[in-house]
């Protein structure tokens, strides 16, 4: 359906894809692997029309043609979802449903029913029941997930490709998303399905696609592929996967919660947070499991002192009782956070790699009141080597490296704070299996030194690979509390919530 | 008709074109004092040289019930629709300074004329510059105030008619200012860079005479290029009497603004028959006559 | 439970908070009672109407992201042209030909004018990828600078009863002004909740990029907004020309900020995406009160200032702890 | 193999593309042998020290992600303070008291009030959230409002040859003024460049979310910010006042823009997090350079707002352009 012949693409000095040949066929969905920067979104990109400037040839149908533009693309019946959420912020679902292909009226004004009426059948047809009428801006990153299929489900295409379309969504969304796609294959639509998470692609996929460095080294079917395999073909060596030993005992809490509420910023007679208890001893995993909305987010926010003002109830540090007004006051405290969304909230995107890492750290990096360049390049390149972040140097931007490096730049402006407790919220979302284990690898090995260590995770096997302990969330209550070697039914069970 | 009840006290609005400059103030608040004196509650109005603004308080004080307008317009032409409906209101305007461009339709205007005033310091400039021995011809230069204001052009062209019948005369630069003393001063400065020969310096009002001044004096040319300026500003006149500005041109703002009060006062009493125009000559404050003058300053 | 209301949020959006506008109105009613008569109300409406058909073009460019230094300038340049054209008609010696203009020929040219150079903004914008900012304020000075030359720095004044008629009349008991900025005020509303175009400039604003990926033309929706922002403050300059029987060459100037001040107090954000139309006219309204207020109390000239500055301050707080409130 | 050169980009940045500077520099000193004179070159710095001032502020500010409006405003306040203080000093009648200011008393006073309304500016928009273009917008009318009330309307003058030589004098062959403001350029460079403080502004600017979960203590930062700014526009408002031998009540009128103007044609960006004071300087030196060549070239001023807007156009797309070549 879909043939690409000797694609390359370069940005200024990078070439992210280098004479790329594949193909993708009528009614199969092809899975097109590789690690974080291999270019798997930038030959999407160049599908879709988004990139018109590349050499090489694509040929659709049988025809060569060249995308100027999304909308040329669009209209030969190629949609996408983009690995990045583009959805316009204040504008509602069904606004940004339609967005560039309105429904009009006789009069050629907007038929807003119409609209509606469709974008609520999608939604329906996607399990979100929330009404087409909400701003985006309102709605969690998983949801705008869910709204960004719809609007690639809204144009009847004859290509689908989903860029990471399950980086936020959580494990009912994600059948949901595959019961469409297994409906889409059966009308023969060709589908091109991006994932880092591989047990999905061992579900769904028909056929793979290898990119590395840029290149493409190898494709064929699914059927017989086993996971190592995979992993070979894409890092080029093979990949252990990293558990954690059993047997943690804490001597004594590190970080000890107690009757932790967080006020609702409008509605103020309701707690976000409810009375939530917990410890966390020196050199313990916890992990924190919880569907979307479950309020993961919000407790280690509160934690870090982001929310002071609606916050009430004990934080114990070290047993010493703390009230933090600030995540400055937490950071002095030994408290250090990563958040979820690392290109707004982790990262300045627009400094570059050295700026980012010493943000957390200039006081160490001062020489008489004034900073010093050579501290901060040393502090700079001992995180760029110990963590291996691929970088062309410390000077580089930070929004021109990839997920898995951004994420380990977020890592390293905390580890240099050297904090007593770490907290990570979704770590390895969107990040490729080699860096994951890398990440994995980290956390475990802080926790032997010593670091008390909060991660929330939406998915189950990463909870289950690292964690000491396992916290269970949903609506805003710590509904459990279990061992690492919980099952997964327990979990699932004790996140689901009550109150429908 | 208005009709305000007898024990309350008439009110006079005072429009002013702007308070964005000393000279204005002095009119405004000299004709409100004046008003006051004579027993009228007065209240003064910033039309921050925006004709369109002007007509907002024209509505304004016509609603507000006002029984009379002191009056210093913007515009000669775009302050006519204004003044005629004060007049459909039965309100009365007198003019202050500067003038409509409409018969009858002010009740009376008391006006400095900006022309002729400057047509005597044009005479003034031209006797007071020495022709060059070498026969060589006399360079100056124009700073005008805002090029978008009637008064820049009836002054200039006040200057003009007289300065350009003299042949040996060569205006080298004219630049704007916008009536500021900062804006005279620099744009001075950059014109001594392209003519530090010229012989004097014709400025459209006394703020940008001053800067002009300063940057002569910067320059060390005070005693090769002569200064002239137009108002009557104080610091000018001072600055005459020090030898430093050669003349300016010194309309009378309080005179203008009391005349105008007193006006309003007799048309409350009755009197209906005005001057349609009543001229306020602009005295020639010079070298020559500054000590007749002496006692303005301090 | 919330869904049905929120349909129609653009529109009631800042209408939840029209209680600083109250206060304000409130305020001045008990200090004056020339405040709440009919005859101010018109008053008040027709001192506004100029500035809100230029806040109408700025909302829509801001809601882009952007921002018109320029307007100003613009309807100095756009009153002046039609008022040179409809008193003095266009003569080239040269092939000896005169062209009169009709009073409506003059209002077309004048809006033409606004128009042109509305889209030279937009046009440099999006070719050059120039930063709005400095593209219109160079147009500030260069429209500026053409009105200038245009009137040789003189009024152009006489332009007669038909065309004054604009400013200055009435129909149906409305001021005329009043009528063209509503009309103004509706049908872009209406362009803004219920036609593509609309729908884009919100988008475009919220995110250029996202918008662009959805197959927007993002060049093509900011031309068509400058060109607005540029034509309807053409129609501000007729309207003022025409009110004053006399086009004066530094008509409008600063009138960005008192524009921008609008658009800003009626809750549309400087970054782009969100607002509307209805918060600008409120903004408007605020400081047309505002402003006649200060006059109507015999506040001092200079007081007035400190006053105006404090009121809006206050304002757009009140605004805000209000709108949170909802 | 970039590495190298890349350490000091921040620094370069700007400078790789002053070929729109140069550009405008060769034009006018082929068309006038009068403006590459060392004379020439003093008077432009001069000219140009009071704006430097003024947009090294702003561009603090436009680094957050903010804007300064009321710059020319608390300039003149500032000025006005000063010079009223070195006059007349305190009188309290009440208890008889009478304090006289010294040229260096008056002063202080003088940086005081900027730096006073600058931080109130940063308060506002801090602690009631408020765009700073609201904020600072009232402060404009504010903080004219108040000189118009302290000087009454008239200028402040006479101020003593110690006071004026701040403006007129000069030192080791260069003005007064250059050093003043050379010597802001150099700490605030500094200040962006080696301390924490610069670090967090543009990080604020940034991502102002990642910078708050960082630690960064947004509001001291932005309060600092805008009160720097204020004590800026006040030395500004010093320098004109003393250059002047007055305090002018409408003194720094439009300043804003001349100053967001260097700002942004120094390459900062509106939206904040990118751009430099050395950008901001090449800004302001375009600005002044193509004043004085219009001067010196006797543009009639008329068509000088006509080349004034076109050559800044020019001068953007050049840069533009040349900076992408790199
Ligand atoms: N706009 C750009 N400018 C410069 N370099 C870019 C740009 N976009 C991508 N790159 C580079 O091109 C390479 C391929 O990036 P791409 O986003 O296609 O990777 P990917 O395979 O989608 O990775 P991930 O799994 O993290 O999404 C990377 O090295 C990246 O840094
Ligand atoms: N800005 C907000 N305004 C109102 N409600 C909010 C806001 N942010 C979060 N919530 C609500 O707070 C609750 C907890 O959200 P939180 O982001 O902590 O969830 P989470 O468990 O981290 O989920 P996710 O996996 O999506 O990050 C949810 O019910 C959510 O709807
Ligand atoms: O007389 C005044 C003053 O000279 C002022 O400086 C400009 O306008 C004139 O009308
Ligand atoms: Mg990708
Ligand atoms: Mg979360």
């Amino acid at each position: 359906m879909l043939r690409a012949e000797n694609i390359t693409k370069r940005f200024s000095g990078v070439t992210a894809l280098d004479a790329v040949c594949l193909e993708f066929q009528a009614g199969k969905v092809t899975a097109v692997i590789g690690e974080n920067g291999a270019g798997k979104s930038t030959l999407m990109k160049i599908l879709s029309g988004v990139y018109p400037d590349y050499e090489g040839q694509i040929w659709y149908k049988g025809n060569p043609v060249r995308f100027a533009s999304p909308r040329d693309a669009q209209d030969c019946g190629i949609a996408i979802i983009h690995q990045e959420l583009n959805l316009i912020p204040y504008l509602t679902i069904t606004e940004n449903i339609f967005l560039g292909r309105e429904l009009t009226t006789r009069w050629g004004t907007l038929d807003k029913k119409a609209m509606r009426l469709r974008t609520g059948q999608l939604l329906d047809r996607l399990n979100l029941s929330i009404s087409p009428d909400t701003l985006v801006s309102e709605l969690k990153v998983g949801q705008q997930q869910v709204v960004e299929i719809a609007k690639a489900l809204l144009i009847d295409s004859e290509v689908i490709i989903m860029d990471e379309p399950t980086s936020a969504i959580s494990e009912s969304e994600v059948e949901v998303l595959f019961r469409i796609i297994a409906d889409l294959k059966k009308a023969q639509k060709a589908i091109v399905y991006i994932s880092h998470k591989l047990d999905e692609l061992f579900k769904m996929a028909d056929r793979f696609v290898v990119l590395r460095d840029g290149k493409s080294i190898e494709s064929g079917e699914m059927q017989g592929m086993t996971h190592d395999n995979i992993i070979r073909k894409m890092v080029g060596r093979a990949v252990h996967t990293i558990r954690r030993q059993a047997g943690f005992l804490s001597p004594k809490p590190l970080l000890s919660v107690e009757n932790l509420c967080l006020k609702h910023p409008e509605r103020t007679q309701e707690n976000q947070l409810r009375n939530i208890s917990f410890t966390v001893g020196r050199g313990e995993i916890v992990g924190i499991f919880g569907l979307m909305g479950a309020g993961r987010t919000e407790l280690l926010e509160t934690l870090f002192g982001l929310h002071s003002k609606r916050t009430s109830g004990k934080i114990r540090l070290d047993e010493q009782e703390r009230y933090f007004k600030s995540p400055g006051d937490a950071i002095a405290a030994g408290l250090a956070l990563v958040p979820e969304d690392r290109k707004k909230d982790g990262l300045v995107l627009g400094l570059d790699v050295r700026t980012n890492i010493s943000l957390t750290n200039l006081k160490s990096i001062e020489r008489n009141g004034l900073l010093s360049r050579a501290k901060e390049s040393s502090l700079a390149n001992r995180y760029i080597t110990d963590l291996t972040i691929k970088t062309s140097s410390e000077r580089q931007t930070a929004r021109n490296l990839s997920g898995g490096n951004q994420q380990k730049i977020v890592l390293s402006k905390w580890l240099a704070t050297h904090p007593k407790l770490l907290m990570l919220d979704e770590p390895t979302r969107g990040i490729d299996v080699n860096a994951k284990n890398e990440i994995y690898k980290l956390i475990l090995q802080l926790a032997d030194e010593g670091m008390g260590i909060l991660v929330v995770s939406s998915e189950l096997p990463e909870i289950l690979a690292i964690s000491d302990r396992i916290l269970v969330m949903s609506e805003g209550n710590l509904t459990t509390e279990l061992p690492a070697n919980a099952s997964e039914d327990e979990i699932l069970k004790a996140a689901i919530p009550q109150t429908i | 008709q208005k009709t305000s009840s007898e024990n309350q006290p008439k009110q006079v609005a005072v429009i002013i074109s702007t308070l964005n400059n000393p000279w204005f103030v002095v009119l405004a608040e000299t004709a409100a004092a004046q008003a006051k004196s004579l027993g009228y509650e007065a209240k003064i109005f910033d039309s921050q040289n925006n004709t369109a603004l002007e007509t907002d308080h024209f509505e304004n004080a016509i609603v507000s019930g006002f029984d009379a307008i002191l009056f210093n317009p913007t515009d000669a032409d775009g302050s006519v629709v204004n003044v005629l409906k004060a007049k459909e209101a039965g309100i009365p305007v007198f003019c202050m300074d500067r003038e409509v461009n409409s018969s009858g339709a002010a009740t009376s205007q008391i006006l400095s004329d900006n022309y002729a005033g400057c047509v005597a310091i044009g005479k003034y400039f031209v006797q007071t510059i020495p022709k060059k021995p070498s026969g060589d011809a006399i360079k100056y230069v124009e700073i005008l105030g805002l090029v978008g204001d009637n008064n820049t052009w009836n002054r200039s062209k006040g200057f003009h008619s007289v300065v350009d019948s003299y042949p040996a005369f060569k205006m080298v630069a004219q630049q704007s200012a916008d009536f500021d003393r900062n804006k005279a001063l620099e744009v001075v400065e950059s014109i001594l860079q392209a003519h530090p020969d010229i012989d004097g310096i014709f400025c459209g009002n006394d703020a940008m005479a001053m800067g002009a001044y300063q940057a002569v004096m910067a320059a060390g040319k005070t005693r090769e290029i002569k200064v002239y300026g137009f108002d009557g500003a104080l610091d000018v006149i001072e600055s005459i009497s020090n030898g430093k500005i050669m003349a300016t041109g010194l309309q009378s703002p309080e005179t203008m603004a009391k005349t105008a009060a007193l006006y309003a006062d007799d048309y409350f009493k009755g009197k209906r028959d005005f001057p349609q125009k009543m001229p306020v000559a602009v005295e020639l404050v010079s070298q020559a006559n500054i000590k007749d003058y002496s006692a303005l300053i301090k | 439970m919330q869904i049905s209301l929120q349909t129609y949020r653009p529109i009631i959006l800042k209408f939840q908070s029209l209680i600083a506008l109250l206060l304000l109105c409130i305020t001045i009613g008990v200090l004056s009672d020339k405040f709440f008569t009919v005859a101010n109300g018109w008053n008040v409406l027709r001192q506004i109407s100029v500035n809100i058909c230029i806040s109408v073009g700025m909302t829509l460019v801001v809601l882009t992201a952007g921002i018109d230094l320029s307007v100003g300038s613009v309807l100095a340049l756009s009153g002046a042209i039609a008022a040179g054209l409809l008193r003095n008609g266009i003569e080239l010696p040269a092939n000896n030909l005169y062209i009169g203009f009709t009073v409506f020929g003059a209002i077309v040219a004048g809006i033409l004018t606004g128009s042109l150079l509305g889209w030279f903004n937009g046009w440099a914008i999006t070719r050059f990828k120039l930063p709005p900012f400095v593209a219109t304020l160079a147009m500030l000075t260069i429209a500026r600078g053409l009105t200038m030359l245009w009137t040789e720095g003189f009024p152009i004044t006489g332009l007669g009863d038909s065309f004054t008629f604009l400013g200055t009349g009435w129909f149906l008991g409305i001021p005329l002004p009043v009528w063209i900025s509503g009309g103004i005020v509706l049908v872009t509303v209406l362009l803004m909740d219920q036609t593509r175009f609309g729908r884009y400039v919100y988008a475009i604003g919220g995110s250029e990029s996202a918008a662009r990926l959805s197959g927007v033309n993002i060049n093509r929706i900011k031309i068509g907004v400058y060109t607005l922002a540029g034509a309807l403050a053409a129609v501000g300059g007729l309207l003022v020309t025409s009110r004053l029987d006399s086009a004066q060459p530094n008509a409008g100037t600063s009138y960005e900020l008192d524009s921008i001040a609008a658009v800003v107090i009626g809750g549309t954000s400087l970054s782009g995406g969100r607002g509307s139309i209805l918060g600008t006219v409120q903004g408007a309204v605020i400081i047309g009160v505002l402003n006649n207020g200060l006059v109507l109390l015999n506040v001092s000239p200079f007081w007035q200032q400190v006053v105006k500055g404090i009121v809006i301050l206050l304002a757009v707080i009140i605004d805000k702890s209000s709108a949170k409130g909802e």
